[in-house]
């Protein structure tokens, strides 16, 4: 019964702390709130930490981890469009060359 | 329990009454419904096409009150058929009742799921219709911004049903995607999967994965509308052109959902009817796939003179073509599976036949338009509206009747007028070209799309569009007697009338409401005529 | 491929070459049109080939047992894919050159809007419903819109593009035939979308020059320019008395309140006055109902409507 | 076949399925394929902040300094939680423990409570101010950076339509706990506890890159 595996109580308590002491360290490197500048990987850590709770959400909290792979490849590939949408729109933004009223 | 008893009973007799039908988990009871829904619809969109083609007739006002009234027909005329016909038409009513008998399953994997997927249809559809009592909607199937923020009528209602339609189609994916993946028969494996079964697989996959962004879209349209959010108002910093990259990213897609399925039944049809073994079989299954993939990354193509940079124009135009190949491909292998056939001209072969033709029309027209410097002429003028005319019509529309037709006898265990059929079929595939080449001309002579009216230079061949829509309206009136009197009087059908070997055929017609008498077991690929 | 270009005028169905762009587009068209009839003979032929051969002669009919051809189906593949491959290229060589104008290209500014296209040039001059460009000179148009999107379409230059609230789009083209050519919007706009025309009239550079030179409202106030748009455009119904002509007579109408065929009223202000000239019929004054007045949306620029108004408040009865 | 007739707490399950584990299997696929839809609607929103940020970046700085990041810090804490003791009442059902798997249940739904009394203090707040979407922007303050409002307006899209999904989650964790008081969760049957706690957790997911998105700009 792969799809009823009983994940023991001591894993998600540490995996719960785990997520607490993460969404502190987020508040604690934030600019806004204490100062810390890393210059433009603010942004980059911010995201790094961010999807370091997501994965740990998703590993343990749902499962992706014990559960079957074709999950996980639904999820990834489903990101990869976003960033598709995200990347092309980007391009055309930045590509677009300005014209100017000469009046 | 294979009893003679059991055979009498099947799952239009299991139940009796309208609630039994409302309320029914049956994936063919559901396929019905949606049948009769779509066909519902069609006859709307139908009846404002030919007012559309009507009011085209003649310089000039004729029919129609008003270019106000002109365009709202134009508006419901592309909303309908995009979201109630095409869309749904081979998914949701052919996928629905097919799919689970292709890959000898019982049901889909989740009946309420698919029962909701028609309430969020018939819902949708019942507030975008709510909007005519608001003055309707008068801003194109596509919803541009900022014209679509301006106009003051029933909009939002248009574009609230668009979103509830969007569930619809969304939970067919979802249930579509998991019912391939789960309930195959044993013994069948992906490639022993029909080729139907693959095209509705990919549709599916494209429906999971692009109208969740349609959804958001509208959304958004919505909230610029009542909020002025501004996301697509430059005078806020927005921009309207991002309108178009977040409506054609979902409806680039929604274009191979519509074209997909129709694909697999013609793989269908033309092995059945030419009794042979499907030509690359595997050719033809990888590149639904292929279609399904690539199709995201195309939808610029729409955009080429929108003011998207030069860039992101060329991406798209290399990218399209990349769509192509696939095309082709399938197009080659079909006609090389007729080579050295048993060809038999019963009216789902014509269909097929039909849809050949067309299809190979519309495909190398879409090349024309895919060619950026091409489409700066062609962009927008009714060389467009007859390319998609050819395949979404000669294409799609000619895939559900040759379907339609085709399982015509598993679905209700009659058998219709095979002579009316083809008159039917005659009316309509003349009829078609008749309204639909000319426009290429008109197209490329510059006559733009979305004109209540034109110049004189263009009537002539405005005159003889208009002469063809009502052959194509006579062709459907008589293809909906054929439908109707088969279902009524029709002869007795038996189990596998064409002698086609995919599973839907073991069992019998009408099937029973679990669909086998006998679960079946596969030993081989679907079309092992030798 | 003088062949193919030779070969386009009479038989896929554009219009008149009238730029320099219209050559090399044609070209690449027939080049497709020709590559497109070649692949549905192809296939719809041997389509209606195998349908006919291989017709069903006895219900028992056996048939050959061909799964695949690798070799087929690689020539098929890839032969369509090189074939797309040089058209992309060729497309773009072509799109390159339209999105890219001469520095020296004479500039004229486009302001689209619901439902007329105006056209500013740098010397000041003004024109609404049709341009004047000179001939074999490159011609620079930055377009602007004043409300949704607009696309501009001259059928005849090959050149489309659409026309962005809240940013300036161009396109560039050098007509090389004198005439008349028809503009369309392309990108639907609302209910006056299919009478959103121009012309654009292509003349010989003296002319154009002369042109030029005559602006008929150089150095007038806006009443005045209302004045000579009143003599040549209302006053063949309207007289500057309140004496009935066709339509009513002007004096003393500003500011009063117009009694309507509906019953209803409407002040005679700014809003009215341009309403009527663009869509003369929808609110009609009483006593008015079987008078027809023509639209002369698109006839008028946005600064002539301006003019005719400024010039009604000065007439007095 | 004759499963069939059993309720799904004592191993049945729906005719079309070949047995309990199979059903449970295929719906919790079909699940995962429902998430992944909801990404990408939420997906489409994330486009559109990272395309205007990138475009207008001190509007986005200032905007974020409107937002009282403790507010976040606290309902990101809080879903975490809400995370924890929703995993935890299918733990308990998985070792037939109905009572804790109720409770924990409703520490769940608590949470969900707290979250959205919080937003809707932040929104109140803003209302009062003036910091609205877009054009009803109408904050009296000094200003520095330009459209202001179109911060507010991904502010807005984005929370609102994450609290929309807190609302649908909450009463889906209602519908569970009445189910779960039936008895009807055990180890044989935890089906569709799991899946909603699988949207629950995607909530959760979206929150946590939300939060640094909006509160924490720089």
């Amino acid at each position: 019964m792969s799809g009823h595996h009983i994940i023991p109580f001591s894993v998600y308590r540490n995996v719960l702390l785990a997520l607490l002491a993460l969404t502190i360290l987020t508040v604690a490197v934030a600019k806004p709130v204490s100062g810390f500048d890393a210059g433009v990987f603010n942004f980059l850590i911010a995201m790094g930490i961010a999807s370091v709770k997501a994965g740990l959400v998703m590993a343990f909290f749902m499962q992706l981890k014990y559960d079957n792979k074709l999950y996980l490849a639904i999820i990834v590939s489903t990101v990869l469009f976003l960033a598709l949408l995200f990347g092309i729109v980007m391009i055309d933004w930045a590509s677009r060359a300005p014209v100017m009223s000469t009046l | 329990m294979s009893s003679a008893a059991d055979r009498s009973k099947n799952y239009l007799n299991e139940e009796s009454g309208l609630w039994s039908w409302l309320t029914t988990l049956d994936h063919k009871r559901i396929g019905i419904m949606y049948m009769i829904t779509v066909m519902f619809f069609f006859l709307i969109g139908g009846v404002f096409a030919l007012l559309i083609r009507a009011e085209l007739f003649s310089v000039g006002p004729t029919v129609v009150e008003g270019a106000a009234q002109y365009n709202q027909l134009m508006t419901f005329h592309g909303a309908i058929m995009v979201f109630m016909v095409i869309i749904p038409g081979i998914p949701a009513f052919l996928g629905n009742f097919f799919l689970p008998l292709q890959i000898g399953a019982k049901d889909v994997a989740f009946p309420k799921v698919n029962l909701m997927s028609w309430y969020c249809l018939i819902i949708g559809a019942a507030i975008s219709f709510y909007s005519l009592f608001f003055n309707g909607a008068d801003t194109g199937w596509t919803f541009y911004t900022p014209y679509s923020i301006e106009t003051d009528n029933g909009t939002i209602l248009l574009v609230l049903g668009a979103f509830v339609m969007g569930f619809s189609s969304i939970l067919t994916g979802v249930n579509f995607v998991a019912t391939t993946h789960r309930l195959r028969a044993p013994g069948m494996g992906f490639f022993q999967m029909p080729l139907f079964v693959w095209g509705l697989y990919s549709t599916a996959i494209l429906q999971v994965v692009a109208t969740p962004v349609l959804g958001i879209t509208l959304l958004l349209l919505a909230a610029e509308k009542t909020m002025g959010i501004g996301f697509f108002d430059p005078a806020l910093g927005g921009d309207p052109v991002l309108f178009q990259h977040f409506f054609w990213f979902y409806s680039h897609p929604a274009v191979y959902i519509m074209i997909l399925p129709a694909m697999g039944i013609i793989s269908e049809l033309i092995t059945t009817f030419s009794r042979k073994v499907i030509f690359g079989y595997k050719a033809i299954a990888f590149s639904s796939v292929g279609i399904a993939a690539v199709s995201f990354f195309v939808w610029g193509h729409h955009m080429f003179v929108s003011g998207q940079s030069q860039l992101a124009g060329v991406i798209f135009s290399f990218l399209t073509m990349l769509v192509g190949v696939p095309t082709a491909i399938k197009t080659f292998n079909w006609v090389a599976t007729m080579y050295k056939g048993s060809i038999q001209f019963q009216s789902p072969m014509l269909y097929a036949m039909g849809f050949l033709f067309l299809f190979t029309i519309g495909g190398v027209t879409g090349v024309m338009l895919a060619v950026m410097a091409v489409d700066v002429h062609f962009h927008d003028t009714y060389f467009v509206v007859a390319h998609f005319h050819y395949v979404m019509v000669g294409g799609t529309l000619m895939a559900i009747m040759g379907g339609i037709y085709y399982w015509f006898p598993k679905m209700f265990g009659k058998m219709y007028n095979e002579f009316m059929a083809q008159l039917s079929f005659l009316f309509i595939f003349v009829g078609f070209n008749v309204t639909f080449f000319p426009q290429f001309i008109l197209g490329a002579q510059g006559m733009p799309r979305r004109y209540f009216d034109y110049l004189p230079a263009f009537e002539p061949l405005n005159r003889v569009s208009t002469v063809g829509s009502w052959l194509i309206g006579i062709g459907f009136l008589i293809g909906l007697y054929v439908i109707v009197s088969g279902m009524l009087k029709g002869k007795k059908a038996p189990d596998n009338p064409w002698g086609a070997k995919t599973l839907e055929w073991q069992t019998s017609s009408p099937p029973p409401h679990t669909n086998f008498h006998e679960q079946p077991v596969v030993t081989g690929g679907p079309y092992e005529y030798r | 491929m003088f062949w193919v270009n030779k070969a386009h005028a009479g038989n896929t169905f554009m219009p008149p070459q009238a730029s320099n762009f219209a050559e090399s587009v044609d070209t690449l068209y027939g080049f497709l049109y020709y590559a497109s009839l070649i692949s549905c003979i192809l296939v719809i032929g041997g389509l209606i080939y195998f349908a006919v051969k291989y017709k069903r002669k006895t219900a028992t009919d056996k048939t050959a047992y061909i799964a695949h051809n690798a070799l087929l189906e690689f020539l098929w593949s890839f032969i369509p894919f090189v074939v797309f491959l040089v058209v992309f290229a060729w497309g773009w060589k072509v799109f390159y050159d339209m999105r890219n104008a001469p520095k020296d290209a004479l500039e004229v500014h486009v302001v689209g809007q619901k439902w007329n296209w105006n056209f500013i040039y740098k010397s000041g001059r003004k024109s609404g419903g049709e341009f004047t460009v000179p001939v074999n000179t490159p011609v620079k148009l930055i377009m602007s819109s004043r409300d949704v999107l607009h696309s501009f379409f001259v059928p005849s230059f090959r050149v489309k593009q659409d026309v962005v609230p809240g940013r300036y789009t161009s396109l560039w083209f050098t007509a090389t035939k004198e005439g008349d050519f028809n503009v369309f919007c392309t990108e639907y706009c609302g209910t006056g979308h299919s009478t959103m025309l121009a012309k654009v009239k292509v003349v010989s550079k003296a002319e154009y020059e002369n042109w030029l030179e005559n602006d008929p409202y150089k150095g007038l106030s806006l009443a005045e320019v209302g004045q000579k748009v009143y003599a040549g455009a209302c006053i063949a119904c309207h007289n500057t008395t309140d004496v009935k002509k066709i339509g009513p007579g002007f004096a003393g109408l500003w500011g009063t309140d117009r009694k309507l065929t509906d019953g209803s009223a409407v002040k005679f202000d700014e809003a009215y006055v341009k309403e009527s000239i663009v869509n003369p019929n929808a609110k009609k004054a009483e006593g008015y109902e079987n008078a027809v007045m023509t639209s002369f949306q698109g006839q008028l620029s946005e600064d002539e409507i301006t003019g005719v108004i400024e010039y009604l408040k000065t007439l007095k009865k | 076949m004759s499963t069939v007739n059993k309720p799904r707490s004592e191993g049945g399950h729906a005719f079309h399925f070949d047995n309990a584990e199979h059903e449970f299997e295929t719906s919790k696929f079909g699940i995962w394929l429902f998430l992944c839809t909801e990404v990408l609607m939420f997906g489409g929103l994330f486009v559109a902040y990272f395309l205007f940020e990138h475009k207008f970046p001190e509007t986005f700085i200032e905007g974020a300094t409107y937002l009282d990041w403790k507010f976040g810090a606290v309902n990101t804490a809080v879903l975490l939680l809400s995370s924890f003791t929703m995993v935890l009442s299918i733990y308990y059902a998985q070792n037939n423990k109905t009572k804790q798997c109720v409770n924990m249940l409703f520490i769940t739904l608590g949470c969900g409570f707290i979250f959205m009394g919080i937003k809707y203090l932040e929104y109140m707040h803003k209302i009062e101010l003036g910091l609205l979407p877009g054009e009803m922007f109408s904050f009296t303050g000094e200003v520095g950076a330009s459209n202001l409002g179109l911060y507010f307006s991904t502010y807005y899209m984005m929370t609102g339509l994450h609290g929309s999904h807190v609302l649908v989650g909450m009463g889906l964790i209602v519908w569970c706990i009445v189910r779960a008081r039936r008895g009807e969760y055990n180890s044989k049957y935890f089906t569709t506890l799991e899946c909603v706690g699988l949207f629950w957790h995607l909530v959760d997911l979206i929150w946590i890159y939300l939060f640094p998105l909006l509160y924490l700009v720089d």
